[in-house]
């Protein structure tokens, strides 16, 4: 019986608090994440997050790598949108060196780049209805998300962890097609959302199990650091691709969905409605992708001058930020990767607590946490 | 306007591991290669400020200046990125300055670099953004090795974890923290990883031997 | 002899269990024995033709009454309670009891011997088989003859339950409230 | 002859039809729990774009059998600090009340276990009630936080849909007047009208009672994957978590049978009253009726016979052509009786037939809702989401058992009306019906918006200090 528990306190009706061990290995904490629950019933208490399982080291890798070499390690941070990684840290080294990606690599840039914000979002809603007990909706995103893959298999070679961008710009060509296959992903997505939509948006159990539950308003979100989707339900309309445009935002219209309340119901509207807007991006600019080269003036050993950058983007989870210091050498002297999901994830402990365990499960959805990126 | 002094924060020079001179880059190259390498590399010798490095001159810089006086050890522009160097000793008044006077209210990033050879060994860094002016301010702290600068944790919530991470690489310890200790290596592990005299190939053989019941973790 | 076979099956089993449930030290142990007695004599009811009875025995005892008792078992400590719950003249209070009801035991089936019929009060019985159905006898019964301690009992459980039910509201308000 | 042996051989003469069908149960059940789940596996790859198991057998037909043996072989774990008795008992004390309440349900006029017992729809109920005795002791033994969770739960859970399941069946009861199955039955013949069309609102409620008790989504939460692990279960592995898994899928078999016999008519085929009338002959309906079986088992040969040449593989394409022609062969068994009886052809063949064919129906009649009502389940499991715990109870106690508890008197009343009006009988039905469940509709919305109220009142106000504390 949970003896443990109960020895701490010989009361005659049990223990008063229990202590429940969620994770690592538990199903929907989306990785190795290991979060202490202090329990009253089933409602939570406190919480600790236990995390590091998944800890590789990787600013200290970069320190031992020449600049390019550590353009693949970005990669396997958030290994569920490895595209928007590469773009940030490329954009960073490239301000770092002051030379600008070509306009054709920016808009190929922001293409897939989009596609990967619209393939995490996929991934995110799948597994967070899975963790809500909505079955079905899984198998259809990973189905759209099977098509986004495609595509960067088709661009890059690769699916996952893509390595689709080079300092300086791209080092392939987009193939033949390319334009027509995002195309026809786009126009049939607008479909397809409304699939999710039809099962869970009007879902009264849906909306039961996401209404305000893990409320954090937007003085919350800010002081807790929390950003992208997370901070845009909670009602602020603020987004990095607009804030402070980079790659080719500047030249497409498109709206920074918010929420009201900050509850899980928002944020999955305003990711449902991100998936929409990154749809309409680039069908944007698949319209006109201008011709010209696709890598700037980067030489073969990337030396830059001393000194230091910080470029932030805005990744499907948040500000991914990159902080670097250079010594003039070729290898970085100190990289730092501003994770969001870590960040994020500090504010799991406010968001809980009063709720069940249960809502721990929504919550820990609602944050969408890629613990590659968490644990670094 | 070149030879602002700065000695705190001279990141332009020693480095540490790798032998390259450090670049007296030309102004705005525009691509490296351009730049001939011309190793001047004298690592204890105070060198010429890379010209990447401009001093800060305007409103927001002065009206730090006028706050905090000598508090404000410098203020740059690096790459039209502006950073102020500040004194651990101010940390939290600067900074609690910043999120209600200047709007700075998202605490962006925190973290530190490592100079071992410096007299004042570590950066703490903090990357402060305003929603209202849509800005970015880089707070720069020179921290010596055995210093305890203020925590952040009651100003900005998000600096708890943050500050927790660099105490675990850097092992920089700060004052008034609610619950201080490592967040991404086990608990007992001995060392600080991201410092530079930290080998990457080093580990911590007991831990492992006693914890995984093998003898090396490479 | 079937019937016989079976009379005697069901009765061992409800005797040795209710012995195990009384030795031993487990609640939970405990309880699941008591439940093979409660079924065991359930078994016998539906021997003697009184199905109602037999299904009553189980959907109320073991399907209600014993999933609360292991409810409670498991949510309350229960070796804790046992601390509180000694005291000590339980010898002689066992002792005491042990005796009258061997006792009684004993004068019955002295008097069932020594005059048949009467110690254990058998009338002469029918046969299962002519027994009209049992559940609808049961319902005339006490819906004509009994109907008013039917009734008042009835109220009696209403109001225990209500009763129940602003305890533990009372109960759980206080410590939301502090 | 020797009495011991003259004795068996009397107890066996008796009792055979008991303990045939006993045997059957318990040796068959598993088996159909098996192909039970199969189906679901394949229904849920269906609807979610998929294939679903197609390795084992041509379109993972033998999946079950290649998941019992792995089941059997794997390694039995008892965990160390657990209750062993109890650990040990409890998966057993779940199966056998699943089987044991099979006993006294009717799969059809001919097929049943127990004799046609007064008190059948009780004993059902009662005995599969104690299924969840196994659930909890189980979850206590395990000496596990998910598994004592896990079981808290499902007590709490199957003790309140229990009461609001029982409610909706009273209603049921009232219009049958009798606890016998066959009684059940025949009561819905004589009325003409299967009782989901006399009470509609309890059948809904037995319906979501029924999803409740089995433990299925959208009220899984003892088993909550995405919670606690796999709740009651989690400790639970190889044979004796079999036994639970095939407790979960019989029982389900049980609640779709109890719902088959109390609202959709037990074995009867649809109109089984309607024997033609004017331009139809008498005979004709009937024997069109006891053709549909073999009808429909025709329908799915020439199905298959379609889709055999799609099949990607050869083996496939030569499956589907075999169980097409099985199909037609044991269609063509089927139709045999049913034409004989329909050409009035006595002697021997004749008298079986009339002998085989009512039960043959009715087993198929009664197989086929179970299966729909199945289906029901399963369809809603792919569909929704979880409920919360709280929601759960909330939707119990607060909705559901105040409503069948207004269908008792609002289909009472009715019963009333229809007995004392000299109107129509159909008529009376209806209007009756109507009111009755007008009524209970009208409640249904007063309860539901007064919840609602309440619940948004109590979030707005525990909520926000709530999640703010700390």
């Amino acid at each position: 019986m949970q003896d443990d528990a109960l020895q701490n306190n010989g009361t005659l009706l049990g223990a008063d608090e229990l202590v429940l061990n969620m994770g690592p290995q538990h199903p929907s904490t989306h990785g190795v994440l290991r979060v202490k629950l202090k329990l009253d019933g089933e409602r939570v208490r406190g919480t600790e997050c236990v995390i590091g399982y998944l800890h590789r080291g990787v600013e200290k890798i970069a320190e031992n790598r020449t600049y390019q070499q550590f353009a693949p390690y970005v990669d396997r941070m958030d290994y569920v949108a490895a595209v928007s990684n590469g773009l940030g840290y490329c954009e960073a080294v490239e301000k770092l060196l002051n030379v600008e990606a070509p306009p054709r690599a920016r808009v190929i840039r922001t293409i897939l780049t989009e596609l990967q914000r619209i393939a995490s979002h996929l991934l995110w809603l799948g597994t967070h209805a899975l963790d809500i007990g909505a079955l079905t909706p899984l198998f259809y995103c990973m189905r759209e998300r099977e098509e986004i893959l495609k595509i960067f298999e088709k661009y890059c070679g690769a699916r996952l962890t893509t390595h689709a961008f080079r300092i300086g710009g791209l080092q392939y060509e987009s193939y033949d097609g390319f334009e027509k296959d995002v195309e026809r992903f786009c126009n049939d997505f607008e479909r397809r959302i409304q699939e999710y939509v039809d099962l869970l948006t009007g879902n009264s159990i849906w909306i039961s199990r996401t209404r305000n539950v893990g409320i954090l308003n937007a003085a919350d979100c800010i002081a807790m650091g929390a950003s992208g989707p997370i901070l845009r339900a909670a009602g602020v309309k603020w987004d990095l691709r607009k804030a402070q445009p980079y790659a080719a935002y500047d030249q497409y219209q498109f709206e920074i969905p918010t929420g009201t309340s900050g509850d899980t119901y928002d944020r999955y509207m305003v990711r449902i409605e991100e998936m929409r807007q990154s749809r309409l991006i680039c069908l944007q600019a698949i319209e006109k992708i201008p011709e010209g080269a696709i890598m700037g003036k980067v030489g073969k050993v990337i030396k830059p001058p001393a000194g230091e950058i910080y470029h932030s983007i805005e990744a499907p989870k948040g500000i991914l930020g990159y902080y670097i210091v250079s010594d003039g050498g070729t290898q970085p002297y100190r990289v730092r990767i501003r994770p969001p999901s870590f960040i994020n994830l500090q504010a799991l402990d406010r968001m809980v607590r009063g709720h069940l365990v249960a809502d721990v499960v929504a919550i820990i959805g609602t944050l969408d946490i890629v613990l590659g990126e968490v644990d670094r | 306007m070149a030879d602002e002094p700065k000695p705190p924060q001279s990141e332009s020079s020693k480095p540490e591991n790798s032998g390259a001179g450090s670049v007296p880059a030309a102004a705005k190259p525009p691509a490296p290669p351009a730049v001939p390498p011309a190793p001047k590399a004298a690592p204890a010798a105070p060198k010429p400020p890379a010209p990447v490095q401009i001093p800060l001159d305007n409103e927001l810089a002065r009206r730090y200046r006028a706050c905090f006086g000598p508090a404000i050890l410098d203020a740059l522009e690096d790459r039209k990125q502006p950073y102020l160097v500040i004194a651990a000793a101010q940390l939290a008044e600067i900074a609690r300055y910043s999120r209600d006077d200047e709007k700075f209210d998202l605490l962006e990033d925190l973290t530190a670099v490592d100079w071992p050879r410096r007299e004042k060994r570590f950066d703490l860094i903090a990357v402060l953004y305003s929603f209202p002016h849509n800005t970015r301010l880089r707070l720069k702290i020179p921290i010596a090795e055995n210093e305890r600068p203020a925590s952040l944790a009651e100003i900005w919530p998000a600096a708890n974890w943050l500050e927790r991470e660099i105490y675990d690489m850097f092992g920089m310890e700060f004052g008034g923290h609610p619950d201080l200790k490592r967040i991404l290596l086990p608990d007992g592990w001995q060392g600080h990883p991201l410092r530079k005299d930290y080998d990457i190939l080093l580990q911590d053989n007991a831990w492992v031997s006693e914890n995984l019941g093998i003898d090396s973790g490479q | 002899m079937l019937d016989s076979i079976l009379f005697y099956f069901f009765a061992g089993v409800a005797v040795t269990s209710a012995a195990l449930m009384v030795t031993r030290r487990n609640a939970i142990h405990s309880a699941v024995f008591l439940i093979t007695t409660l079924l065991a004599t359930a078994g016998i009811f539906l021997q003697l033709g009184a199905e109602f009875l037999f299904i009553a025995q189980i959907i109320l005892y073991v399907g209600g009454i014993m999933v609360l008792f292991i409810f409670v078992i498991m949510l309350v400590r229960l070796d804790v309670a046992l601390q509180h719950i000694r005291f000590r003249m339980k010898n002689l209070v066992v002792t005491i009891v042990i005796a009258v009801l061997g006792a009684e035991a004993g004068a019955i089936i002295y008097y069932a011997r020594k005059l048949p019929g009467q110690g254990l009060f058998i009338q002469n019985m029918a046969p299962a088989e002519k027994l009209a159905p049992n559940s609808e006898r049961l319902a005339e019964s006490l819906f004509s003859g009994y109907l008013l301690p039917f009734e008042i009992a009835s109220v009696l459980l209403l109001v225990a339950m209500v009763g129940a039910v602003v305890m533990a509201k009372n109960k759980k308000r206080t410590p939301e409230e502090s | 002859m020797n009495p011991t042996l003259h004795g068996i051989l009397v107890f066996l003469e008796t009792w055979w039809v008991e303990l045939t069908s006993g045997i059957v149960i318990v040796a068959v059940v598993p088996l159909v729990a098996g192909y039970v789940v199969l189906v679901e596996r394949k229904l849920m790859a269906d609807m979610q774009a998929r294939l679903g198991p197609m390795r084992v057998g041509p379109h993972g037909l033998l999946q079950p059998i290649a998941d019992a043996v792995k089941l059997l072989i794997k390694e039995d774990i008892i965990p160390a600090e657990s209750d062993k008795l109890i650990f040990w008992l409890a998966p057993v004390i779940s199966m056998v009340a699943a089987l044991t309440s099979m006993g006294a349900i009717a799969f059809g006029p001919a097929f049943q276990v127990a004799r046609d017992i007064n008190i059948g729809i009780l004993f059902v109920l009662g005995v599969s009630s104690l299924g969840f005795l196994g659930i909890i002791l189980g979850g206590w033994a395990s000496n596990s936080h998910y598994s004592i969770i896990g079981a808290l739960r499902s007590t709490a859970q199957l003790v309140s849909y229990e009461t609001a399941g029982g409610l909706a069946i009273i209603s049921a009861l009232l219009l049958s007047g009798t606890l016998k199955i066959s009684g059940i039955v025949q009561a819905q013949y004589e009325q003409h009208v299967w009782f989901v069309f006399l009470a509609p609102v309890a059948a809904f409620i037995y319906l979501v009672a029924s999803i409740a008790e089995t433990n299925r989504a959208p009220f899984d939460l003892p088993e909550a994957e995405s919670e606690l692990v796999a709740g009651y279960m989690t400790e639970y592995s190889g044979f004796r978590w079999a036994l639970y898994f095939l407790g979960e899928y019989a029982n389900m078999i049980v609640v779709g049978s109890i719902a088959t016999t109390l609202f959709l008519g037990g074995w009867l085929r649809p109109f089984p009253n309607w024997k033609g009338s004017g331009l139809i002959p008498e005979g004709i309906v009937d024997a069109g009726w006891d053709l549909v079986p073999a009808a429909f088992l025709g329908l799915i040969g020439v199905y298959c016979l379609y889709r055999a040449g799609k099949q990607p593989a050869k083996a496939q394409t030569w499956f589907m052509w075999a169980v097409a022609l099985a199909c037609f062969v044991v269609a063509a068994l089927y139709a045999i009786p049913a034409l004989l009886f329909a050409m009035g052809i006595g002697g021997v063949a004749g008298s079986l037939s009339v002998a085989v064919l009512p039960g043959l129906n009715g087993a198929f009649w009664f197989l086929l809702k179970v299966s729909g009502y199945i289906y029901v389940f399963m369809w809603l499991r792919f569909t929704l989401p979880r409920y919360r715990f709280d929601q759960l109870m909330h939707l119990g106690w607060y909705i559901l058992i105040p409503l069948a508890i207004v269908n008792i008197f609002a289909v009472g009343v009715a019963m009333l009306v229809v007995a004392n009006a000299n109107w129509n009988h159909g008529l009376a039905l209806t209007l009756a019906t109507i009111l009755g469940t007008v009524v209970t509709l009208l409640f249904a919305a007063l309860l539901v918006r007064w919840h609602d109220r309440r619940t948004e009142s109590a979030s707005a106000a525990s909520m926000a200090p709530d999640s703010y504390a700390g």
